[in-house]
C-alpha cells in the first residue's frame, strides 16, 4: 500500500522472495557490488551475501545457463540480462534449452528460473541497447513471458515469477524504472489474466510495458472528444488468458493493438491475428497496429522518439478507427 | 572370477563391453528402419571414459554430448529404456520425445544430453553452485567432445567454475574428429589441457585407450573438484565410425582408421585383465556373452514398445498444473462455432 | 532447364556465383571436406581452394562474425550456419550486427553477406533440430529473408541473394533437398515478389518453404470437391511486395496463412495481421492461421509429423471457410 | 622544437594530449545536457593506446568497443565530426544515428565501434580473410577491454586467427574494472596473454601508463601479425573515471583511485620528453594548448550543428535503390483510405 517506485517494487520484490525462499539465488552481471545498472538490486550482496547475489563475468550464454544447471538441481535462480539486446548471444540456452528441457526430457527435469531484464528505448541507448524483443520469446513453447507495467505488477508479477516451475523471462521497461505508484496487498490481477487498465466502450486498446502508459494517456485525451477508449495491459503474455481480449473487442467492435517494438513480426501482429480468428463477426473496422517503425533504433533523441508510438499517434488512430477523422498526417 | 582380480578393473571392462555391444545393437536398430531418424551418434572406441564415470557418486550430476549414449550407461542407465528412447518410444527414458540426442535421467544424475555442440556445458556450473551454496558434497561433470573446444561458452564456463571454486569437472573426449574436420583443421593449437590450466583450472590430458589410465587421472582430478579446484580432462580417443548413421568418413583414408581401430579401449582392458590380471578368458568371454544377451533384450524390447500416444505431444511443454499449450484444433474449433467470445 | 534436385540448384547456384565473382567465399561448419551436412558444397572445395571454400571450426558467432568483416572490407561471403536451431547463439552478430551496422554508421558500412542454413522437421532430428525460426529473423529491420521451395527458386533466389547490397538469411528446408524440378531460364517471379503456385477463386493460400507443397496437394485434393484454390508462395519474407497477397484476398474473400512453425508468434501471425489490416472490407471469413503446434518438436516421427500441418488438415479447414463443412475432428 | 627530438615520441605525445582534451569536452558535452544520452565511456588513462594506434597504417582496419574515442583519434578521426556523432548530430559520422558506442568511419579503416561487448571482435577475422585472400598487406586490430576477455566469442575469434594464420591482432586495453567489477573479480585467472598462447597467438602484456613501451610490443606484434602471425596485446591501465557518466564508481575507494591516477600515460609521457628528450615546457604547453583550442572548437560545432531531419530515420536499413521500410504512416493511410487492393 506504500507508494513506491517501480525500481523500488522490484528490490522489494527480490528481497521477499529471497526471504521466503532461500534457495533463490541473483547471478548476473553488476548485480552485487553495483547494485544492478538501473538500482535494482541495490544493497542485496550485503542482505543475502555474495552465494546469493552473484556479481558474473560478462559472459551472457554461461550466466543462462549455469542458472539453468542450478534450476535443474534444485536452486531457483534469477539471472539477470542487463539488456534484452544481449539475449542473441544467449538465445540459444534460453530457447533451445531453458525452454526445451522439461519437454525433450520427457518431463523429468524442469528449468524453475527467471530471466530479469529490461528493454525499451527512451535513453538514446541506440539501436544495440534499445530494443523490445518480447516477439522472440513468444515464438518459443516452454517459457513464460512477463512484461509488467505498473509498480504493483512490477512487485507482485515478479513474486509470482518466482514461483514458477518453469522459465520466466520478465522484461522491465527502462523507462518505467522511476515511475511511482502503490503497491497493492492483492495483485491486481491473477497471473496470466490481462488487466482492464481503464474501461470504455468505443474501441480496444490492448497493449503491455510501457506503452500501456501512452495508451492511457492517450484514452484521457480521446475522453476530452467524447471517445471512450477500453485500455487492456497484458501484463502476462505467455501464458496469456486472452478470452478477455475478445470479450472487450466483441463489445467495442475495435481494436487496436500497441507495441513499442518493430511492429513487422511483432507480439502485436499475434495478436491482431487472434483478434481477427476469434472476433471477425463482431468487428466494425480493421485491427489496427500500431508500433515502432521497421528501424533500427537512432540515437538522435529526437529520431529515438519519433520512431516509436506516442500518445498522440494513438489518439489519431483511435479517432480514425472510431469516427474516420483523418489525422493531419494521413 | 577368482578374488585375486582388480575388480575394479573388471568392473570397468565389464561396463566397457557393455557399452561396446550397446552402441552396436543401436546400429542394428537403424538398419531394421526402428530408430527415430538417423541422427545416432555411436561411441564406439570412446569406452575409456568408464574410467571416470566409474569414480563418480551417488549425487554427482552431469551433462553429455549428442555423443552420449556410452556415459549413460556408464552412470548406470538402463539399456531397454535407453533403446527405446532411441526408437522413440513411450517407454524409453523421455517418453520418446529426445531421443538418442537428449536422454536424460535426473534419478541418476543425468541432467541431460545435447544437441547443441557445448549446449550442455554451463549447466554443470549451475549445479557446482547448487553444490556449494547447499554444501553438498557432489561433482557435476561435463562431457564433451572435442568439436566443443571451439565453442565460447565452454571457456565462459571454465572461467566461471575457477572464480567461484566450484566443483566441477570438464571432460573432454577428443575422437580427433569433428564430423569431417580433424582437430588439427579445426584447432590453432592442440594442447587443449593447456586452455584449460590459463583459466586456471587443473587441466590434463590422458590416453582413452587404456581405461586405467584414465582412472588414475580423473581420481586426482574428480578428488580436486570435490574439494573446490574445477579440473578439465582430456580423454584422447578414437572416433571407430562415421559421425551419424549415414556417414561413410569418405573424409580420411582406410589406414588412418585402422590405425585408430587399434586404440581400442575394450581389447586393451580385456588383454590386459587376461595378461596381468589373470582373469580367465572364459571369464571374459562370459561378461561378453551376459552383455550381448542383455542388449539383445534391450533392442527387442525396444522394437516391441508401443509409440506414444498423439495426446502426449501437448504434455511437458509445461509443469502439469500450470496453462499447456492451446492445441490447434481446439483453436480451429474455437473459431469454427464461432462462439460469442 | 535441366531437370535437377533442390541440392543440386543450391549447389549449381553457388558454383555459378562464385565463378561469376571471385569475391564469393564461403565459411561454415563441414563446407569443405565434408561438403555440406546436407551435401549443397560438395566438391567444391576442390574446385574453390581452402581459401574460398573455409572449413570452420565449430564457433557459430564467430563464423557469422567473421562473414561480416568479411563484407565489410569488400568480400561477398556466405556463411553456413548448418541448422537454423544454432542461430540462437549467433543471432547478436545476425541481428545486433550484420543487420545494424549500416544503419548505426549512418550508411557508410554494408554487410553484404549471405547466411546459408536449413530448418524445418522431418527427419526425426527433435527438438533442437527442426524448428522453423524465420519469425526472429523477419523481426529485425536490416535482414532480408528468403526460403525457396522450388528447385527453379532455390537457384535463382541464391544467385540474387548473392548480389543484395545488404546481408540475407536464406533459409532451405531439410525436407526439399531430394525434390526434382527444373530451373527456369529466368527466375519464376522477380526478388521480392511472391508467386501464385495455383490460380484459384474461393480461398486463397498463402505460405512459403516446404508448406508450398502441402498447401498444393491440399488444392488439388480441393479441387476434387470443387473448389479453387489460389496458393501463393511468399518465396522473399523480406523484401516482401505484399500488393499481390492482398489482391487476391480482395478477389477470394478468404484467407489462410500455414506455417511449419510454432504458430504463436510466427510469420504467418504477420501476414494474418496485414491482410486483416488492408484486406479488411473484403474478407468473408476470418484470416486462418495453420501451424506448427505449440510445442518443441518431439523425436518421435509420429509426433513430429502429427505436430506439423499437413494436406489434410489445410483441405479440412479450408472446406470450413469456403463451405461451412466442418472437419471430422471438430 | 628542435630536430634532436624523438618526433614520434612527440607525435604520440600530442596524440595522447588531444585524446585526453577530447573525453574532457565530451565530459562537458554531457553536462551542458548536448549529448545523445548518458552512455558515454571516456578512455581518460587509456591514451597509451597510442602506442599501438601509430604503427598502423592505411588500410588496416579495426573495431571498437564502447570506449574507443581515443583508439579512432588516434588512427586520424576528426574530431569535430566525432563530437557531433556523440550529439547525435547530423553532422556527426553516422549523421546522428549510431552516437558515442557506435562511431565508425570506412575511410580511415574503422569498421565500427560496438556496444555489445564483444560484439566487434570477431569482424577483424574476417577482414583478416579479406587481406588474405586478396593478398593485402593490412592488418586488422581488435581494440575491447578486460570484460571482454569473459566473452567466449574472443577465444572463437582468436582460434580462427590462429587456425588460419590470419593477420590480426586483439589488443585488450585491461583497464582494472567492467563496470564495478575489478579484473580478479570476474577472471579466474588474470593473465591474460596466457590464455592468447594457449590458442596459438603470440601474446604480450605492455604497461600502457607507458606509451613507449606500448610502441615497443606493438612494434613485434604488428610486424608479425602481418606476415601472419596473429597476435595479441594486453595493455595495463586504470580507468580513471567512472564507468559511464552517471557512474560515481562506489564500488572502489578513493586510495585506489588516487593510486590508479598516478598511472597516467599523458603526464608521464610529457615528463619524460621533458627529462630524456629535452622538449621544452614551452612547447609542450603550447600542443596542449593547440589541443584545447582545437577541441573547444569541436564542442561548439557540435552543439551547433542540426539535428538530423526526421525523414532519415528511414534512410541506411538498407541500401538505397532496394526496397525501403515500409513507413507506419504509409501503412495506415493505406490502411484509413481503404483503396481496393
Ligand atoms: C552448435 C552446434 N553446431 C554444429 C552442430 C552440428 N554438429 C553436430 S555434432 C558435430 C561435431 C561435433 O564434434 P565433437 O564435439 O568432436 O563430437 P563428436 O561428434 O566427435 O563426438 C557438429 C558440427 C551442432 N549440433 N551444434
Ligand atoms: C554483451 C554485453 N554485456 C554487457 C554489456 C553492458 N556493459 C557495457 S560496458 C560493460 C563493461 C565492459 O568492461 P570492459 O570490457 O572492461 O570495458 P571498459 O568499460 O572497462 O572499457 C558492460 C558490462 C554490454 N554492453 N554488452
Ligand atoms: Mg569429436
Ligand atoms: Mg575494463
Amino acid at each position: 500500500m506504500t507508494q513506491t517506485t517501480y525500481r523500488e517494487a522490484l528490490r522489494q520484490a527480490l528481497i521477499d522472495g529471497m526471504q521466503a525462499d532461500s534457495d533463490i539465488i541473483l547471478l548476473g552481471e553488476e548485480v552485487g557490488l553495483y547494485g544492478g545498472a538501473y538500482g535494482v538490486t541495490k544493497g542485496l550482496i550485503d542482505m543475502f551475501g555474495a552465494h546469493r547475489v552473484m556479481d558474473a563475468p560478462i559472459s551472457e550464454p554461461a550466466i543462462i545457463g549455469a542458472a539453468i544447471g542450478a534450476a535443474m538441481t534444485g536452486l531457483r535462480p534469477v539471472a539477470e540480462l542487463m539488456y534484452v539486446d544481449f539475449i542473441g548471444m544467449a538465445m540459444d540456452q534460453l530457447a533451445n534449452q531453458a525452454a526445451k528441457s522439461r519437454y525433450m526430457f520427457g518431463g523429468q527435469i524442469g528449468v524453475p528460473m527467471v530471466l530479469r531484464t529490461q528493454g525499451g528505448t527512451g535513453r538514446s541507448a541506440a539501436a544495440q541497447h534499445s530494443q523490445s524483443l518480447e516477439a522472440w520469446m513468444l515464438h518459443v513453447p516452454g517459457l513464460r513471458l512477463v512484461m509488467p507495467a505498473s509498480v504493483s505488477d512490477a512487485y507482485h508479477l515478479l513474486r509470482q515469477a518466482l514461483e514458477q516451475p518453469d522459465p520466466v523471462v520478465f522484461i522491465e521497461h527502462k523507462g518505467l524504472y522511476t515511475l511511482k505508484g502503490d503497491i497493492t496487498a492483492e495483485p491486481e490481477a491473477p497471473w496470466g489474466a490481462p488487466l482492464v487498465r481503464r474501461a470504455g466502450d468505443d474501441l480496444t486498446i490492448v497493449t503491455w510495458s510501457r506503452m500501456v502508459h501512452e495508451a492511457l494517456a492517450a484514452a484521457a485525451a480521446l475522453a476530452d472528444v467524447g471517445i471512450t477508449a477500453e485500455v487492456i495491459d497484458l501484463r502476462c503474455l505467455n501464458p496469456l488468458d486472452d478470452a478477455m481480449i475478445f470479450a472487450s473487442v466483441a463489445r467495442t467492435g475495435r481494436a487496436m493493438i500497441v507495441t513499442e517494438a518493430v511492429v513487422t513480426g511483432s507480439v502485436a501482429s499475434d495478436i491482431a491475428a487472434r483478434i481477427g480468428e476469434r472476433c471477425f463477426d463482431w468487428l466494425e473496422e480493421p485491427v489496427l497496429r500500431i508500433g515502432g517503425e521497421d528501424i533500427p533504433i537512432p540515437v538522435s533523441p529526437a529520431l529515438e522518439r519519433g520512431s516509436i508510438p506516442s500518445a498522440g499517434l494513438i489518439a489519431d488512430a483511435a479517432r480514425w478507427l472510431v469516427r474516420r477523422e483523418a489525422p493531419q498526417w494521413a | 572370477m577368482t578374488e585375486r582380480t582388480n575388480s575394479g578393473a573388471v568392473a570397468r571392462y565389464r561396463m566397457m563391453r557393455r557399452i561396446r555391444t550397446f552402441e552396436e545393437r543401436v546400429g542394428e536398430l537403424f538398419l531394421k528402419g526402428e530408430s527415430a531418424g538417423s541422427m545416432l551418434h555411436l561411441s564406439i572406441g570412446e569406452e575409456g571414459v568408464v574410467g571416470l564415470t566409474d569414480l563418480m557418486r551417488a549425487g554427482d550430476t552431469f551433462t553429455t554430448h549428442h555423443r552420449g549414449h556410452g556415459v549413460f550407461l556408464g552412470r548406470g542407465a538402463d539399456p531397454a529404456r535407453m533403446m527405446a528412447e532411441i526408437a522413440g518410444k513411450e517407454t524409453g527414458y523421455c517418453r520418446g520425445k529426445g531421443g538418442s540426442m537428449h536422454i536424460a535421467d535426473r534419478a541418476l544424475g543425468h541432467l541431460g544430453a545435447n544437441a547443441i555442440v557445448g549446449g550442455g556445458i554451463p549447466h554443470v556450473v549451475g549445479a557446482g553452485i547448487t553444490a556449494r551454496n547447499r554444501r553438498q558434497d557432489h561433482v557435476s561433470v561435463a562431457f564433451f567432445g572435442d568439436g566443443a573446444m571451439s565453442q565460447g561458452i565452454l571457456y565462459e564456463s571454465m572461467n566461471m567454475a575457477a572464480l567461484w571454486h566450484l566443483p566441477v569437472l570438464f571432460c573432454c573426449i577428443n575422437n580427433q574428429y569433428g564430423m569431417g574436420t580433424r582437430v588439427d583443421r579445426s584447432a590453432g593449437r592442440v594442447a587443449f589441457a593447456e586452455r584449460a590450466r590459463a583459466f586456471g583450472l587443473a587441466g590434463e590430458t590422458v590416453d582413452g585407450a587404456d581405461v586405467e589410465s584414465v582412472y588414475q587421472a580423473a581420481h586426482t582430478l574428480m578428488a580436486s573438484a570435490r574439494s573446490g579446484q574445477p579440473g578439465f580432462l582430456e580423454i584422447s580417443a578414437f572416433r571407430f565410425f562415421g559421425h551419424a548413421r549415414m556417414d561413410k568418413s569418405p573424409y580420411r583414408t582406410p589406414e588412418e582408421e585402422a590405425e585408430g581401430r587399434l586404440r581400442d579401449p575394450v581389447a586393451r582392458a580385456r588383454a590386459t585383465l587376461d595378461a596381468e590380471d589373470q582373469v580367465s578368458p572364459a571369464d571374459l568371454d562370459r561378461i561378453d556373452a551376459e552383455a550381448a544377451t542383455e542388449m539383445d533384450a534391450a533392442l527387442a524390447s525396444a522394437i516391441a514398445a508401443p509409440a506414444p500416444g498423439m495426446q502426449t505431444m501437448f504434455e511437458d511443454v509445461y509443469a502439469p498444473g500450470t496453462p499447456a499449450p492451446f492445441a490447434q484444433a481446439d483453436r480451429l474449433r474455437a473459431i469454427l462455432y464461432e462462439a460469442a467470445p
